[in-house]
């Protein structure tokens, strides 16, 4: 018997399926487009691929993200702040801050050992810095989100970028770059300005270690540089990243399927 | 909501509520005709026995906005201000009185009449100031300014006091030579003894909440039964509605009945409702089975609840008092302290700040009132963002997603811990 | 030997600017004893601290100079900057020598941050004062001064002093002065505005909120002197009035950049609370109750302060004819709602009058100002151009 | 013969016109997209104007720029704002119009201007660019349509769907929603004109609206919006082939008074 859950985002859409023992058997990304639903299939198909399960054989699925009630297989929902907490905490067991940049919204999420949320925040202000401020940068730039992080580990210095607007900061990259200056310490400003946004926000939640960062930018290598020099911590990511809310989706489906052997373990611990 | 066939008072207090705001519409509508002198004033801290005293007729701006938030018009009214010169970030209330004013004041409940006086009662929010100011300019009619102090710390000062009864007796003499009314103290005692009666009552429909299951819902309920005491004092009709209203209260109240089927989850909330969005609203909480059993924005017309109540032996020092006791009028700290007294008293599971964008008068601290109760208190707290009047900031999408995962969290927690 | 104008100027750039507050410091080594009194805009009875043997500093956020790390999280997205910088500057240390902070009634947002203030730090003597918005009440001197009195009254506590009359009077005397030079540097700038930019005269008047009275006063002496004697710059600009910049104040370079795209700002209400009253507040007599008369009939009108008899728009009218301005740039903070309701009354009448305007908003942590180069220039082409 | 030119360097396009001040008639016009090097697009366009025209630089007598990029460019005789060029440029197109609304990719602004051009009023978007050009493109890239079809698309909306968001970047997965939802695509679109145009037409209503109003920009190619700003308004709008070139052909009309006012001075 499987478990999964299907992370339906704005930009992108990811599933994990996961065995009896709450391993990770697939996984499945695929960008979100224009039809949700088909997107939240592909996702899981994919996953179901990878471990080799068919669709009958998962028997409990959990859909997260904006788009989780638009999951047509699933059983139930769960929000993406409950997932994201659960399934940070599955991946580092001590981590007690959760910070998910996504592609429209930032999420500042305090847990407990439990991997319960005792607290969280969310970005207040449109669009503005958060996954979709980066993609917009690289696309002006003619990068990849890919070379994101690693060109910008190239700079020495950063520039300031100042707009907080994800299409005025367009016209002020074009302006930089007119200006001369690299693509390099542009995108240093752009990852610098962003991680302090997303600083403020986690000191909202209190910045207890462990932190543990989740969502597609986690796989921004610059991003998560920026952030631990601004919070002079260390950040926990894994390879995973991008999945800890389908992740965290599946761990409550394993808990309902499952729920005596969870019940058990919990007493165990 | 589940139909009990036994209520003998269902909707007793709504109903004659709405008798009530309609005879006083009527009226209003009619002022231009019968010559009834006009007074604009707000609605924290009115001096509403006074003025009446003087002869005039109120209209309170705030309801305008809330009843075209309601009736779904104030959108329109904040346009008409915006292609004023207003920008989107003005306070919603304001820009939706300037909208009344550039398509003379046909609102949903009717006509209303222009202003002989404008009493802008400066209670806290400084906006008023500005509101009542640019009124003037509009209207071009006088603008009394009746400021009370700000107060922190160990509360009124005796020369604040003074100052504000000095103010109330220049007010008196302004009202008097606008309308010809003279002052008679003792008709203002009498009004002052139908104000105490109907804030007792009031006070025990709030304390009802305390109740588990609460009767009433304290937030999105409590527009159905507070606006007799916040704008018609000094009434005997006033009085009568409180005691049909605690009727339908201890009706709930004996038969376990409350806002919702089930009662989940007690809340304090914070911060004015969204009136655009308001049933759209209040279904994201009803959906988690939460009740609020005590709230700051029903404390916006006076806090009674705290043991104050207009003294006929002291006329003018209990409305100075009065005033300059509002909410709005207090401090964060004690604003804080407040809340934390209702989160104990009401014996609520948690907190919910709505923050108003275009109200800075409540929402600027609201953030770190957070802080505080989320990590000096240790209340779940909530905090969430739209407006009262504007519906443009209505997210439902964006403020689902936080209600769900708050409530969520809360129930997880609880499940946990059982 | 005098200092140059230039060495002044480095000199008050350096101040303005300086969120270390090195110059405070530098006060306090020469007063062990003396406390020092943040003051948020607009206006503040400096005259009492001073009194008090204290040094009052202007507290106008933390511009370009700071990052915000920590104040985000307690001031939401849609409240102006200066609030949330203000905080910063608190929260991050930068004010770990300041003894107390002054707030004043100009506005929901000043006031509410005065109780944040007073939870975030406790040490420190926080005032929040109510001004009276009652202008003509027979009551309102007495209240005012009683006011001032209280503040005194704190004031004598945490310093352990007392403030007599005769201090009052001093006090009374010396911001006089400085008021008065103040006046006079608008006038040669209105006179000469070729000779003094007006990002110039900002940095010399603002240094007056940073610097203690007595040395901002012998400065703008000096300077006085020498600009006469400066070569002016010939230029086709037109002459505006600025109104907006009450509080929160505008990045130097958007100064700069309003005068580059074709204006002369000959009237401004940059850091107005400086220069506050109109005329020399009266030295004899009660000297809180002249204080507080002065702040009731002779203070410059502000869209924080109840105009009373007097209309806000009527003042700003005869200023454009005063000082021979072409137009009004509404230069408004983001967020800051007293000046965003009062701009629309002032349009109004402007309009009524015939005098062109034109309005944007800035913050004071912005750095790109294509935008508003865009409106101001257009603007002046709009009178230029068609002259 | 004198020649001027105008070229208006705008966020997204930029635009060169060669004007004949004696014919008082556009001899060249082109279009081109801007990239990251504000000067060379304004020179790119300039040189392939001049070879449309079989002109040389020598045989233009006055430069005149305008738009984003106006101090970018060398060879320029002035710059000029863009606000001031659109409402020149509309009045040439349309001698008898009041109020200018110009909506390009990151900015929309409305203008009054007086019958000599003088821009007496005007209002722009500053903190956000929700309500320009830049989130009709959002919504045809997240529909995966082409900007060319999205007018005559629209068009057929039966029934426009509301979008709410603000954000011209949030739009996009609103508009995702309402496709799945199983709205048609015709109905998106307009649903996005019509709230792309709300937010237009309410900074013209801040100028005070006075027929005629010309629209000039990039978005008067987009016939949909055209349409929803016509319904708004309830009045008709002056749309031309050269919308688009507003800007550059106000440069022009600048240019060549400034020119004949040199010629007057050199004359006397
Ligand atoms: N390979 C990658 N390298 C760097 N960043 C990436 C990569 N893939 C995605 N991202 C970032 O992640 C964001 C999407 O994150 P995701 O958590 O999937 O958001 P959502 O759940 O809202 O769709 C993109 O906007 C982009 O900035
Ligand atoms: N063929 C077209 N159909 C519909 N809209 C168009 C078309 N071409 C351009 N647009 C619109 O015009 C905008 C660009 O306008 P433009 O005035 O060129 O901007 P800018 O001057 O800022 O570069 C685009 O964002 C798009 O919305
Ligand atoms: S700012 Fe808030 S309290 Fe003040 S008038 Fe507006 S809605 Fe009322
Ligand atoms: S900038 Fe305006 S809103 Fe902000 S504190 Fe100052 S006066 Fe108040
Ligand atoms: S368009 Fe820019 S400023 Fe406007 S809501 Fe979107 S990201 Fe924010």
């Amino acid at each position: 018997m499987y478990v999964a859950g299907v992370d339906v985002g704005s930009t992108q859409t990811k599933a994990v399926i996961l065995d009896g023992d709450k391993k990770i058997v697939g996984r499945g990304l695929t960008h979100t487009g224009a039809n949700v639903i088909a997107a939240a299939q592909r996702a899981f198909d994919e996953a179901r691929q990878e471990a080799g399960v068919q669709q009958d054989e998962v028997t409990y699925t959990i859909g997260t993200g904006y788009g989780r009630y638009k999951v047509p297989f699933g059983d139930t929902q769960v929000t993406e702040i409950s997932c994201h907490a659960r399934g940070a905490c599955y991946l580092f067991p001590a981590t007690r801050t959760v910070l998910d940049i996504g592609g429209q919204d930032t999420k500042g999420i305090r847990t407990n050992e439990l991997g319960e949320v005792v607290d969280f925040v969310m970005n207040d202000k449109c669009a503005a810095g958060t996954g979709r401020f980066l993609a917009a940068a690289a696309e002006v730039m003619g990068l990849t989100l890919d070379q994101l992080g690693e060109t910008s580990l190239r700079s020495q210095k950063a520039l300031r970028i100042t707009n907080v607007c994800t299409v005025f900061v367009e016209t002020e990259i074009m302006a930089q770059l007119a200006r001369g200056r690299s693509v390099e310490d542009i995108l240093h400003g752009v990852h610098n300005s962003i991680s302090g946004r997303s600083v403020s926000l986690l000191r909202r939640v209190g910045l207890e270690p462990e932190i543990t960062m989740t969502g597609g930018v986690a796989r921004n290598v610059g991003m998560v540089s920026a952030l631990e020099e601004r919070m002079q911590l260390k950040i926990n990511v894994s390879a995973d990243s991008h999945y800890v809310g389908a992740l965290g989706a599946s761990i409550f489906a394993w808990e309902r399927e499952f729920a005596h052997v969870a019940a058990g373990e919990r007493k165990g611990e | 909501m589940e139909q009990k066939p036994t209520l003998k008072y269902k909707n007793l207090a709504m109903n004659t509520q709405r008798d009530l705001l309609a005879t006083w519409y009527g009226k209003l509508a009619t002022a231009e005709e019968t010559k009834l002198p006009i007074a604009y004033m707000l609605v924290p801290g009115s001096v509403s026995e006074l003025v009446r005293l003087m002869g005039f007729e109120i209209v309170f701006p705030e309801i305008n906005a809330l009843q075209c938030g309601m009736k779904k018009t104030a959108g329109k009214m904040i346009l008409k201000a915006e292609d004023l010169g207003y920008s989107s970030d003005v306070c919603g209330y304001v820009k939706n009185e300037v909208g009344l004013f550039l398509t003379d004041r046909e609102s949903p409940t009717g006509k209303l009449p222009a202003p002989d006086l404008l009493v802008c009662n400066y209670v806290g929010c400084t906006t008023f100031v500005k509101w009542f100011e640019a009124l003037a300019s509009y209207y071009e009619v006088p603008l009394f300014m009746l400021d009370a102090p700000y107060i922190r710390g160990d509360g009124i000062t005796l020369h604040q006091r003074d100052y504000f009864v000095q103010q109330l007796r220049d007010l008196a003499d302004l009202c008097g030579s606008i309308s010809g009314a003279k002052y008679d103290e003792d008709k203002l005692k009498e009004m002052l003894r139908y104000s105490k009666e109907a804030e007792d009552l009031w006070v025990k429909i709030l304390h009802s909440a305390k109740h588990v299951p609460t009767p009433i819902d304290s937030y999105f309920e409590a527009v159905f039964f507070m606006s007799p005491v916040f704008l018609m004092r000094g009434m005997p009709e006033t009085v009568e509605f409180y005691k049909n209203a605690w009727l339908e209260v201890e009706e709930r109240m004996q038969l376990g009945i409350g806002p919702l089927p089930e009662e989940k989850v007690r809340a304090v909330i914070e911060g004015p409702p969204a009136w655009p969005h308001f049933r759209a609203f209040w279904d994201l909480f009803k959906k988690w089975g939460v009740v609020s059993v005590a709230s700051t924005y029903s404390k916006v017309g006076g806090l009674f609840d705290l043991g104050f109540r207009h003294d006929p032996d002291h006329p003018l020092e209990s409305i100075a008092e009065y005033c300059m006791g509002c909410y709005t009028n207090i401090s964060l700290p004690k604003r804080a302290k407040l809340l934390k007294q209702y989160l104990e008293e009401y014996s609520a599971d948690c907190l919910v700040i709505h923050s108003v964008k275009s109200c800075r008068s409540f929402s600027m601290g609201q953030a770190d009132m957070r802080e505080y109760f989320m990590h000096e208190v240790n209340v779940p707290t909530l905090q969430i963002e739209s407006d009262l009047a504007d519906p443009r900031y209505f997210q439902r999408a964006q403020l689902m997603n936080r209600i769900d995962a708050f409530f969520e969290s809360l129930e997880h927690r609880r499940l946990t811990a059982v | 030997m005098s200092v140059s104008l230039q060495q002044h100027l480095q000199r008050c750039r350096k101040v303005v600017y300086d969120m270390n507050f090195t110059y405070v410091d530098a006060w306090r080594q020469q007063h062990p004893q003396g406390k020092v009194v943040g003051c948020f805009p607009v206006y503040i009875p400096r005259e009492v601290i001073h009194a008090a043997g204290m040094l009052p500093v202007g507290i106008y956020g933390g511009g370009l100079e700071i990052e915000i790390d920590r104040a985000d999280a307690r001031v939401q997205s849609f409240i102006c900057s200066i609030s949330r910088s203000t905080l910063e500057l608190g929260m991050s240390h930068y004010l770990k020598n300041f003894d107390a902070m002054y707030f004043t009634s100009v506005c929901d947002v000043a006031r509410n941050l005065s109780g944040v203030w007073e939870r975030n730090f406790p040490s420190v003597l926080v005032e929040y004062i109510h001004f009276p918005q009652n202008m003509e009440s027979k009551s309102s001197v007495p209240y005012y001064s009683g006011e001032m009195r209280g503040l005194c009254q704190n004031l004598e506590r945490i310093g352990n002093v007392t403030i007599t009359d005769e201090q009052l009077r001093h006090s009374i005397q010396v911001y006089n002065e400085n008021r008065a030079l103040h006046r006079q540097l608008t006038t040669f700038k209105q006179e000469n505005p070729g000779k003094l930019d007006a990002s110039e005269l900002y940095l010399l008047q603002r240094a007056g909120a940073c610097l203690p009275v007595e040395e901002h006063t012998a400065m703008l002496r000096e300077v006085l002197d020498e600009l006469p004697r400066r070569e002016g710059k010939r230029r086709d600009r037109i002459r505006v009035v600025l109104e907006g910049a009450f509080c929160e104040q505008p990045p130097l370079e958007l100064i700069e950049i309003i005068e580059e795209a074709g204006c002369d700002i000959v009237a401004s209400d940059f850091a107005l609370g400086l220069m506050w009253f109109l005329e020399d507040v009266p030295v004899q007599g009660n000297p809180l109750e002249n204080l507080a008369r002065s702040y009731l009939t002779q203070s410059d009108y502000s869209s924080v302060r109840h105009y009373g008899l007097k209309r806000r728009d009527y003042s700003l009218v005869e200023k454009v004819r005063r000082v021979k301005a072409d137009g009004v740039l509404f230069c408004i903070a983001k967020f800051c709602e007293p000046a965003l309701i009062d701009y629309v009354t002032h349009k109004n009448t402007l309009e009524r009058e015939g005098i062109p305007l034109v309005n944007f908003e800035f913050e004071e942590k912005m750095g790109v100002f294509e935008n508003i180069r865009m409106q101001v220039e257009t603007f002046a082409e709009s009178i230029l151009l068609f002259a | 013969m004198a020649f001027t030119a105008g070229i208006d360097i705008g966020t997204r396009m930029t635009k060169t016109l060669i004007y004949n001040t004696d014919s008082k008639e556009i001899v060249a016009a082109v279009i081109d997209l801007t990239g990251h090097n504000l000067g060379a697009a304004a020179q790119r366009t300039f040189d392939a104007a001049l070879a449309k025209a079989g002109l040389k630089a020598a045989d233009i007598g006055y430069v005149a720029t305008t738009g984003y990029g106006r101090y970018q460019v060398e060879f320029r005789n002035i710059q000029i704002t863009e606000i001031s060029c659109h409402s020149k440029g509309a009045l040439k197109l349309f001698p008898k119009t009041q109020s200018v609304l110009d909506v390009g990719a990151q900015n929309s602004r409305a203008m009054r201007v007086a019958p000599n051009g003088r821009v007496t009023s005007f209002r722009m978007n500053e903190k956000c660019a929700s309500g320009a050009g830049r989130f009709i493109e959002r919504v045809a890239g997240a529909l995966e349509i082409e900007l060319d079809q999205f007018g005559p698309m629209s068009l057929k909306a039966a029934n426009p769907q509301e979008i709410s968001s603000v954000c011209a970047v949030l739009a996009e997965s609103e508009v995702i929603n309402h496709v799945t939802e199983g709205q048609e695509i015709e109905d998106i679109l307009m649903g996005a004109n019509n709230a792309v145009s709300d937010r237009i037409v309410a900074l013209l209503r801040q100028v005070k609206v006075e027929p005629e109003v010309t629209l000039t920009g990039g978005v008067a190619k987009n016939a949909g919006m055209v349409k929803a700003l016509e319904n708004r308004l309830e009045l008709s709008l002056n749309v031309s082939e050269l919308s688009e070139y507003a800007g550059a052909l106000g440069a022009c009309v600048f240019a060549s008074e400034r020119l004949a006012k040199m010629g007057q001075r050199v004359a006397a």
